[in-house]
């Protein structure tokens, strides 16, 4: 399942609620990416998450039916938020749920570079010198790229810097 | 044809949507781009790297040979930076 | 932090503590064991994880600890359950909050596997044939082993199969 | 010296805890093997692949020539499991 919105989500509600029932489910990996206060060491006061609605969310369909067709797993959930969320707040849930662990983590650690360098999302930093959008990085690239070429487009290597993530 | 810009193509530009019509020798991804450029100081600014440039076509990504019609939805933006 | 007990945890309490304050992670990866209700094909209606208290919390302590240095790591959780346990039932909870994801799920991942093969819990099974203790897994001292060798002296190969996890 | 026998070694032996003294000749975890071995047939039969055992003294994992004595805590069981 797929969802995208404004507001935050309770994590161990949609965890939870991601093997409920299913007892075939031995394992459940999840990824949480939170807002950080500092990149490339200057302070952030808040950042604006963009995307592009109906894009993003039939990106974040294929990305999740790509996980589904390469691992054999139970269940999937990547919730994304966009709007303006200060440090510390949610912006990402992904979860994968597997009889073993090794695919629930390796879908896991897919999803998320999936999403990173696929799904239509931008962020403007608050840093103390001005609004900044953040430049794509070449290390999101190279995690993407280990998993392969998607059958759709996919966007290539031409970013910007190997800074922090 | 409807644009949609995103990020600092929009800032740039100064344009989050438009109905264009280009002329009709605009038959592809590469061409269309082309003529944008041309379309004043603020797009030639937007769209002078087009390496930075991302390209979508009825919300599927595209390259530069794709071809572009009056009725397609293309959206202009930099590479993502989500999750 | 690690936490040995018989009751049930919870997941989003847990997740939001481990980052709760500190705006430097930027990424919290999780991993949730829940007890299956088949085993090598067998249908389980409920397991007992014995323990070994003191033993337990010592070896987890000491897991932890090598995460914590072999990752930038801003906080790790382990939460093991023991006693009985039946199908849908939580039974671990590993959580490493980093300022980045790749650490994170390393950090997770790695945790998991040594878990695994490290701490001294003990599963017996309930099965229409009997009760049967679990044996070890051939393929989680594999998955230990590529993390390479521990300073304390490891559990080693000598496991029985290399069924299902 | 205190013994721990945990999972089907318990269930072997029959026994979950004991205080034992072995003869003086017992110094390493491989000689105390050796000698719970004789202690009868529960103990034989617990104890008749070594290679199936795992051994802590005093909680940490031990090999068959690590040093044992009168004081220590000394726990029998299989492989680990959990997780």
């Amino acid at each position: 399942m797929i969802r995208v919105q404004r507001e935050d989500f309770d994590v161990g509600a949609e965890i939870a609620a991601l093997s409920a029932g299913n007892h075939a489910v031995g394992g459940v990996a999840v990824f949480i990416g939170l807002v950080r206060d500092m990149a490339d060491e200057e302070a952030i006061g808040a950042m604006t998450l963009e995307h592009y609605p109906g894009m993003t969310e039939a990106m974040l369909e294929r990305i999740e039916a790509e996980a589904t067709d390469r691992w054999p797993l139970k269940a999937t959930l990547i919730i994304h938020r966009f709007g303006r969320l200060e440090p510390g707040e949610r912006i990402v849930l992904v979860a994968t749920a597997s009889a073993h662990r090794q695919a629930a983590f390796e879908a896991c650690e897919f999803l998320v570079d999936w999403l990173k360098t696929k799904a239509p999302f931008w962020k403007l930093e608050e840093k103390s010198s001005g609004a900044e959008w953040v430049t794509a990085k070449a290390s999101d690239d190279k995690a993407a790229a280990r998993w392969g070429t998607p059958d759709s487009a996919p966007q290539d290597s031409t970013t910007d810097s190997d800074a922090a993530e | 044809m409807k644009l949609l810009y995103f990020a600092w193509l929009k800032t740039r530009t100064g344009v989050a949507e438009e109905d264009v019509t280009p002329p009709p020798e605009v038959a592809t991804v590469a061409e269309l781009l082309a003529w944008l450029q041309t379309r004043g100081p603020g797009y030639a600014e937007a769209l002078a790297d087009l390496s930075a440039l991302r390209v979508a076509v009825n919300q599927e990504y595209a390259v530069p040979s794709d071809p572009v019609g009056p009725s397609d939805e293309v959206a202009l933006f930099p590479p993502v930076t989500g999750g």
